[in-house]
C-alpha cells in the first residue's frame, strides 16, 4: 500500500487523478482504518491530506464559516463562534464516537463515508451548509445533501475529493438543534437521528424551516413535508404532531441489528419533535 | 468380598431427578458406606445404571456442605446425603 | 511498497523505526518500539484500550496509521510518571483500587491525563462522559470516577 | 483428615479486612505488567486461524498446498495433524473438536486450519490461500427451534439422557434434568393465585477487554513452554497435554497477567492450536485472537427460554413453584441447564417445588461459565414471577420475599438441607436501607430481586517460603483477575504477625508447584487464602522448631505470637522472644531452608446469597431505560480486603446491566452473528452508570478459618430481574425478553396503551 501526504491542494489533486481504483484520501481515518481492518477494503494508495494548510483551518470571513476538510470534530466543539452560531451542527460533530474519536474525525470523512446514519450530515443539511469540491479542473460548490447517493457511496467523480464545508452565517432569530437515538448514553452509531434549522420573525411564528432525518433510508432525508407542519406556527403541540407524523410518514427505514422498523419510524417523529423544540427555544434567544 | 472392611453405617441417599432412570426409577437408594469412596463403589456394584456418570464425576452434599472431588470424606451416621450434579464455575 | 522509516518522539524521547505502511501506531509502539503499555482490545476503535495522547489529543492509536507519526509528539502510559513518583492518577487509582485486571487501565489513565488537561476540575457527569470512550469490564466504573475526582482535587491543590 | 479451620469468632484483626494497596498495582498502572500479547521470543512467527463462514457445513476436503508454497509460511495445520487421543472420553473430544472442525464445521467461526508465518500480513494471505470444500448443511441457532422434531440434527451420536424409555433417535436434546421435592400438582390445587409466564434470554458475552492470546515454544524433543491469559495455567497444561497426546511434565504453563476472564477463559480455545504450530515449525508462534473472533470462537453464555409458574395463599406463602428451563449449549453437550434448574428457586423455602432442565445443542460456539454461569437467566424468569405474584397478592416485594426466604434448615430446591445461611440478612439489611424508601418521580421506577450462587474450593496449592532477611516469597497457583494477591498477603501477614508489605505474593507456573483447579467458583479468596494461611501455620511450627534449637528447649515449649517465637510453659526457661526475622537469619544454622505448604482439596466454601435495589427512569416515547440509583446487599463472611470486594459487588451488578438492557448476539438467518464487535455488542460505558453503592454483610463461614466466603459470582444474578421489576414499577409493562432493549420496551408500551 502507497501512502502519500502531499502539502498543497495542487499535488493531492494530481496524485488523485491518476490514482489507482482502490485509492481513498485519508483525514481522521477513523472509518477508512475500521474497514481496512475489517478486510472490506485493502487500499493501494493512501493520499494524507492532514499535511496541506488551507484544509486545516477554520474560518469565519465575510460570507460565513469555511471548515477546512482536515479539521478534527472535537476542533468544531472548541470554536466559540461556530458553537454560538450553530449549536446543532457541533451537537451533531461531536456525537460522533468518543473523544478518543472526536480529536480524529472530520465532518467530510463522516459525509464522505456515506452511513445512513452519519452524525453530522443531518445537521449539515438542515444548515444548508456547502461543499468546495477539488478536482483536476479546479474547484465547484454544491448542497451538502447531494454528495451522499446511497450507503459507502458519494456523487464525487474520480480523482475529486471535498476541500471544506461552507456554512452561512447565522440568521437572526433562527437556530438549528440535532438529536440522534443511542441505546447506550455514548460510543453508538445513531439507530435514527433528527436535525431541525428553523427562524422565527419576532412574534415567534416560524417563517423558515429545515428538517432531516437520518438512519432512516439509504442517505439523509430532507422532509419538506415536515418543515411545512411548522412553518407559520409557534410550535403548538397540534404543529407538533404534524411535524411528527410527517418525519414518521417519511421515513423508509430497515430492520437490522440497532433497530426495527417500526421503532426508527416513531422515534424519528419524536427526535424530529424534540429537536424543533430545542431549536424554537434557541432561536428566541437570538 | 474377601477380608471386608468393618460395615459403615447404612447410608440413605437421594438422587436427583435425571438420576432416576438410571436407578429403576427409584428416587432414594440404601448402601452401605463409612467415605464417599465406598459409597461410590457400592451404588456403582448394586445399580450399574448410575455407574456413567460416577465415572463422569458427581457431586455428593453431605447435611448441605457440597464435596466435589473429596472421596475420603467420611459420611457420619443418619447424615443427609444427595447426589448433584458436579458445579462448573464463572 | 518497501517499509517506511519514521522518526517521532515518545514521551519526550525521539525514536526511530521501520513499519508498513499500512500498520497502525498501535502495533508499531508495541511491536517495533516494545511499549506495550497500549493494549488492543478490538483494533476497531471501540474500546479505547490502546488510547494515547498524539499532539495533545487523545485518540485510538489502532485508528492512526505508523506512518503518520513521523514528527508528532506522542504521550504514553509509560510516560506518565516522572523517574519514580507515579502521577497522581496513578496514585490514585491504586489507593481508590480503581483497577481489577488493569487491561484498560493505561487507556484510561490517558484519557482522565488528557480530560484534566483541558478541565481541571470536571464534575462527576464530566468525568463519566470523558471516559465513556474507554471501556471497562471489571469494576463498573465507580472507583474509576472516585479516583479521576480525586486526582483532580490533589491537582488543583485542594 | 479434617482440618482445624474452624474460626475464632472473637478474633481481633491486624491487617485484614484493610485497604492497602494491592502488591502488583504499581506495574499496571505504569504500562509495565505483562499480558497474554505482551510477549515475544527470538525466531517468533505469527499464528492465524482459518474458521468456517458457515454455521454448519461437512467438510469434504482442505487444501493446503497453494498456502504452503507462499513464501515466509513455516507451517500449516488441519484437522489432519490432530490425531484424537482422547481414547473415546467425550469431554476430551469435544474439545478437540471445539479446537480444530473435524468432520464438521459446527458453528460459524469454528477453526478449520491455522498457519504460522513469519509476519501477520503473510500469515494473512496464507489463510486465503487455502481451499475449504464445504458441503453447506441446515442450520439451527435457536433454542426453542433446535427442540422441535423437523429441526436440522447436529450429531448424529446424541441421544437424550435422562429420559425413559431410553430413546433410539438422535436429538439436538443432548440431556433432560429434574429436582425438586412435594407434590406441585397439589400445592397449585392449594393456591388462591397463580401466576405463570413464558420467559426468553439471549446469549451474551464475558466481554473482558484482553483477547484470548498465547505464545508457544514447543521443541523437536516434544518439550514446551506456553505462555498463555488464562484462568487456569494448570487446567490449560493438563487438557492441552492430553488433546496433544503429550506427557504433562513435558509443557510448563505460564500464566500471564490476565485482562479479564469472568469464566470465559476457565477453557481451552487456541492454545493447542499454538502448541501443534510450533512444534510442526519448530519455533516459537504467538496467537492473538482479534475481538471478532473472541466474540464468534470462544464461550458465551447459553440463551434460554423458560417457563414458571408459582402459587401463593392469600397470606402471602408460597404453596407450589415449578419451572421449565431449556438452555442452548452451543454446538456441543454441556450442563448449563442442570446449574438453571438447581438454582431457579435456591432462595426459597417451598414445600412442593418442580425444576426441568433441557440442554440442547445448537449451531452456536462451546458455552462457557460467565460468572455463576446460567444462574442470571433462571433468577431473571423466577424474580419477575415472584414480584407479580407479590404485587397480584398486594404485598411488598421485600415483605414477600422475607416471608418465603430459605434459612438454616430449610430443604433447597436443589436438594439438601441448607446450614447457616446470608439471605435473610440481605433481605432485612435491603428492607431498611435507606434507598428502599428513596422518594421516585414519574416514569421512574424502583425493583429489587435476590440471587444466590453455589462457590466452591477445589484443588488448591500454595507455596510459603522465609528469605533471608525474614521477608516472604508467597507462590500461590490461581491465576488474580480482581486483587486477590493483595489478600493472600493479608492474610499470610495476618498469620504470621508480620507487616504487610513484608510479604510478596506471586502466581507461580505450573513447575514451581502441586495442581490448582482453575480460578473459578468465586474460589481464589476462600481456597488459596485458606491454604495460605495453613501454609503460614505449617511455617510459624518450623519457626518454632527452630527457636527451640536456638534456645536448647523442647519445641513444645516455644509459642508464636504476634510475629515472634516466645517460651512458655513451666520448664521453658526466660529468654527474649525471637522474631521472624532473627530465626530467618540463622536458618542455615539452624537446618537450612525454612518453608511452609499446604496442598489440600479445599471444601465448605458454602453457599452466597445477594439482594440488589435498582432505581430506573423510562422514557416512555423511545423505551429508553436510565439505571439511576443502584444498591448491593452481600454477605462476604469476611472481607479480607475490602475495597476489593466491593469491586466484585459494582462488576457484577455493571455486567447484570448491561445483559439486561443492551447485551444479546443478533443472528441472522444465514445462522451468522451479526454484531461481533464493540460497537454492536454494547457493554456499558462509563456514562450510562451511576456509583454503585454496597453493602457488605460479615456473617462468618465456619468453615474458613477467618470466616471467608467468595463473593465474586453472585452480584450478576440479581440485577436481569431487579431491572425488569423496576421497569414494572416505572411505566406498568412486565417484560419478558431480554434485553430489555429500547424497541422491545417501545413495542411493549404501545401494546399496553
Amino acid at each position: 500500500m502507497r501512502y502519500e501526504a502531499p502539502v498543497s491542494l495542487e499535488a493531492a489533486s494530481a496524485l488523485l487523478a491518476e490514482a489507482p481504483a482502490q485509492s481513498f484520501v485519508l483525514a481522521g481515518g477513523t472509518d477508512l482504518l475500521v474497514r481496512m481492518k475489517g478486510g472490506f477494503v485493502e487500499p493501494e494508495l493512501i493520499v494524507d491530506i492532514k499535511h496541506i494548510p488551507d484544509l486545516q483551518e477554520l474560518r469565519l470571513d465575510k460570507d460565513g464559516f469555511v471548515i477546512g476538510a482536515a479539521v478534527p470534530c472535537a476542533a468544531l466543539g472548541e470554536n466559540v463562534e461556530l458553537s454560538a452560531q450553530w449549536p446543532g451542527v457541533v451537537e451533531a460533530a461531536n456525537l460522533i464516537g468518543s473523544k478518543q474519536i472526536q480529536g480524529r474525525c472530520t465532518i467530510v470523512g463522516n459525509l464522505c463515508n456515506a452511513s445512513p446514519a452519519a452524525d453530522s450530515v443531518p445537521a449539515l443539511v438542515t444548515a444548508a451548509a456547502k461543499v468546495r469540491i477539488r478536482g483536476r479542473k479546479g474547484t465547484r460548490t454544491v448542497a451538502i445533501e447531494t454528495i451522499p447517493v446511497g450507503p459507502g457511496k458519494t456523487s464525487l467523480a474520480k480523482g475529486e475529493f471535498i476541500e471544506a464545508v461552507l456554512l452561512e452565517k447565522r440568521r437572526p432569530r433562527s437556530a438549528d438543534a440535532y438529536l440522534r437515538f443511542i441505546p447506550r448514553s455514548e460510543m453508538d452509531i445513531a439507530v435514527v437521528s433528527a436535525g431541525v434549522d428553523l427562524e422565527r420573525d419576532k412574534a415567534g411564528v416560524i417563517t423558515k424551516a429545515r428538517v432531516a432525518l437520518g438512519a432512516v433510508a439509504p442517505t439523509v432525508m430532507l422532509v419538506e413535508a415536515a418543515a411545512a407542519a411548522i412553518i407559520g406556527s409557534k410550535l403548538e403541540d397540534k404543529a407538533l404532531t404534524a411535524l411528527a407524523e410527517a418525519c414518521s410518514a417519511a421515513c423508509q427505514p430497515i430492520n437490522d441489528k440497532r433497530g426495527t422498523v417500526e421503532f426508527r419510524t416513531k422515534v424519528a417523529g419524536v427526535l424530529a419533535r424534540r429537536a424543533a423544540q430545542i431549536a424554537y427555544q434557541r432561536a428566541g434567544e437570538r | 468380598m474377601i477380608g471386608t472392611k468393618p460395615q459403615g453405617e447404612r447410608v440413605r441417599v437421594t438422587l436427583w431427578g435425571s438420576l432416576r432412570s438410571a436407578a429403576e426409577g427409584r428416587d432414594t437408594v440404601e448402601v452401605e458406606a463409612a467415605t464417599i469412596r465406598e459409597l461410590f463403589s457400592r451404588l456403582g456394584k448394586s445399580y450399574p445404571g448410575l455407574k456413567p456418570f460416577i465415572d463422569r464425576g458427581i457431586a455428593v452434599s453431605i447435611n448441605g456442605q457440597i464435596f466435589r472431588d473429596s472421596w475420603s470424606q467420611s459420611i457420619p451416621k443418619g447424615a443427609e446425603v444427595y447426589l448433584l450434579p458436579r458445579i462448573a464455575g464463572g | 511498497m518497501p517499509a517506511v522509516h519514521v522518526t517521532t518522539t515518545v514521551n519526550g524521547d525521539r525514536l526511530d523505526y521501520v513499519c508498513e505502511s499500512d500498520e497502525t501506531l498501535l502495533d508499531c509502539l508495541r511491536d517495533r518500539l516494545g511499549l506495550t503499555g497500549a493494549k488492543e482490545g478490538c483494533g476497531t476503535g471501540d474500546c479505547g484500550a490502546c488510547s494515547i495522547i498524539l499532539d495533545g489529543r487523545l485518540v485510538c492509536s489502532c485508528l492512526v496509521l505508523g506512518v503518520e507519526a513521523e514528527n508528532r509528539e506522542i504521550e504514553t502510559v509509560e510516560g506518565l510518571a516522572e523517574g519514580d513518583n507515579l502521577h497522581p492518577l496513578q496514585r490514585k487509582f491504586l489507593e481508590h483500587a480503581a483497577l481489577q485486571c488493569g487491561i484498560c487501565t493505561p487507556g484510561i489513565l490517558m484519557a482522565a491525563k488528557a480530560l484534566l488537561d483541558r478541565n481541571p476540575s470536571p464534575t462527576e457527569e464530566e468525568i463519566r462522559f470523558g471516559l465513556a470512550g474507554n471501556l471497562c469490564r471489571c469494576t463498573g466504573y465507580d472507583k474509576i470516577v472516585r479516583a479521576v475526582q480525586d486526582a483532580a482535587k490533589e491537582l488543583q491543590g485542594a | 483428615m479434617p482440618l482445624d479451620v474452624k474460626p475464632d469468632l472473637k478474633r481481633e484483626f491486624d491487617v485484614v479486612g484493610t485497604r492497602p494497596l494491592r502488591p502488583d498495582g504499581i506495574d499496571k498502572v505504569t504500562g509495565r505488567a505483562r499480558f497474554g500479547a505482551d510477549a515475544t521470543a527470538p525466531g517468533m512467527l505469527v499464528g492465524r486461524i482459518l474458521r468456517s463462514p458457515h454455521a454448519h457445513a461437512r467438510i469434504r476436503g482442505i487444501d493446503t498446498s497453494k498456502a504452503e508454497q507462499l513464501a515466509g509460511v513455516k507451517a500449516i495445520i488441519t484437522r489432519d495433524d490432530l490425531p484424537d487421543h482422547s481414547n473415546g472420553d467425550r469431554a476430551t473430544y469435544d474439545i478437540l473438536y471445539n479446537c480444530m472442525a473435524r468432520e464438521k464445521a459446527l458453528y460459524e467461526g469454528h477453526a478449520v486450519a491455522a498457519v504460522a508465518a513469519v509476519s501477520a500480513a503473510v500469515a494473512r494471505q496464507a489463510l486465503k490461500l487455502i481451499e475449504v470444500d464445504y458441503e453447506v448443511l441446515p442450520h439451527v441457532t435457536d433454542v426453542d427451534a433446535a427442540m422441535k422434531p423437523d429441526a436440522p440434527v447436529i450429531h448424529d451420536d446424541i441421544f437424550t439422557e435422562g429420559v425413559e424409555p431410553k430413546p433410539d433417535k438422535p436429538s439436538n436434546v443432548a440431556r433432560r434434568s429434574e429436582f425438586g421435592h412435594g407434590d406441585v400438582e397439589a400445592g397449585f390445587r392449594e393456591a388462591d393465585v397463580v401466576i405463570s409466564r413464558s420467559y426468553k434470554t439471549e446469549a451474551t458475552h464475558q466481554g473482558y477487554i484482553e483477547p484470548h492470546a498465547c505464545l508457544a515454544s514447543v521443541s523437536p524433543d516434544g518439550s514446551g513452554e506456553l505462555w498463555v491469559c488464562t484462568q487456569g495455567h494448570f487446567m490449560i497444561r493438563n487438557v492441552s497435554s492430553q488433546v496433544l497426546g503429550m506427557e504433562i511434565s513435558r509443557l510448563r504453563v505460564t500464566a500471564s497477567e490476565i485482562g479479564g476472564g469472568f469464566g470465559g477463559k476457565t477453557h481451552v480455545w487456541m492454545e493447542p492450536i499454538a502448541l501443534a504450530l510450533s512444534r510442526k515449525a519448530n519455533r516459537p508462534v504467538k496467537v492473538v485472537m482479534s475481538r471478532d473472533e473472541v466474540f464468534k470462537a470462544t464461550g458465551p453464555t447459553s440463551s434460554t427460554s423458560i417457563d414458571v409458574k408459582i402459587g401463593a395463599k392469600k397470606d402471602g406463602t408460597i404453596v407450589a413453584a415449578e419451572a421449565i428451563l431449556r438452555y442452548q449449549g452451543g454446538a456441543f453437550i454441556g450442563s448449563w441447564a442442570d446449574l438453571g434448574a438447581m438454582t431457579a428457586f435456591a432462595c426459597y423455602d417451598l414445600r412442593n417445588v418442580r425444576t426441568v432442565g433441557y440442554d440442547v445443542i445448537v449451531n452456536r460456539p462451546k458455552t462457557a461459565a460467565y460468572r455463576a454461569p446460567s444462574a442470571p437467566m433462571a433468577a431473571f424468569a423466577v424474580e419477575s414471577t415472584v414480584d407479580e405474584l407479590a404485587h397480584k397478592l398486594g404485598l411488598e416485594p421485600i415483605d414477600f420475599r422475607i416471608r418465603n426466604a430459605a434459612r438454616e434448615g430449610t430443604r433447597s430446591s436443589y436438594g439438601p438441607t441448607y446450614g447457616p445461611i446470608g439471605i435473610g440478612a440481605t433481605l432485612s439489611a435491603a428492607k431498611n436501607h435507606p434507598h428502599m424508601s428513596a422518594p421516585l418521580g414519574n416514569n421512574q421506577g424502583r425493583g429489587m430481586a435476590c440471587g444466590f450462587w453455589f462457590n466452591f474450593g477445589g484443588q488448591t496449592c500454595t507455596s510459603l517460603n522465609i528469605n533471608l532477611d525474614g521477608t516472604i516469597a508467597l507462590s500461590v497457583g490461581t491465576p488474580d483477575i480482581g486483587g486477590s494477591r493483595a489478600s493472600m498477603c493479608l492474610m499470610a501477614a495476618e498469620e504470621l504477625g508480620i507487616p504487610y508489605e513484608k510479604v510478596r505474593c506471586v502466581v507461580a507456573d505450573t513447575s514451581s508447584l502441586g495442581y490448582n483447579d482453575v480460578t473459578d467458583g468465586s474460589r481464589v479468596t476462600f481456597s488459596s487464602g485458606m491454604a495460605t494461611i495453613l501454609a503460614a501455620r505449617d511455617a510459624i511450627k518450623k519457626l518454632c522448631g527452630r527457636a527451640a534449637q536456638m534456645w536448647g528447649i523442647s519445641e513444645e515449649a516455644v509459642i508464636w505470637e504476634k510475629g515472634y517465637a516466645k517460651p512458655a510453659g513451666p520448664n521453658a526457661g526466660e529468654f527474649p522472644p525471637l522474631s521472624l526475622k532473627e530465626i530467618a537469619a540463622a536458618a542455615a544454622t539452624t537446618g537450612g531452608p525454612i518453608a511452609g505448604h499446604h496442598e489440600f482439596n479445599a471444601d465448605g466454601a458454602g453457599v452466597s446469597f445477594a439482594t440488589h435495589i435498582v432505581d430506573v427512569e423510562v422514557d416512555r416515547e423511545t423505551g429508553a431505560t436510565r439505571i439511576l440509583r443502584y444498591t448491593v446487599l452481600q454477605d462476604a463472611g469476611k472481607a479480607v480486603h475490602p475495597a476489593y470486594v466491593e469491586g466484585q459487588f459494582q462488576g457484577g451488578a455493571a455486567q447484570g446491566i448491561g445483559w439486561a438492557l443492551n447485551e444479546e448476539y443478533v443472528y441472522g438467518e444465514d445462522g451468522r452473528l451479526q454484531n461481533a464487535g464493540f460497537l454492536d455488542y454494547r457493554i456499558p460505558v462509563c456514562s450510562d452508570l451511576p456509583m454503585i453503592d454496597t453493602v457488605i454483610l460479615e456473617i462468618p463461614n465456619p468453615k474458613h478459618p477467618y470466616g471467608v466466603r467468595g463473593v465474586g459470582e453472585t452480584s450478576i444474578v440479581p440485577p436481569l430481574a431487579a431491572i425488569a421489576n423496576a421497569v414494572s414499577n416505572a411505566v406498568g409493562v412486565r417484560m419478558t425478553h431480554i434485553p430489555m432493549s429500547p424497541p422491545r420496551i417501545l413495542k411493549a408500551l404501545e401494546g399496553r396503551s
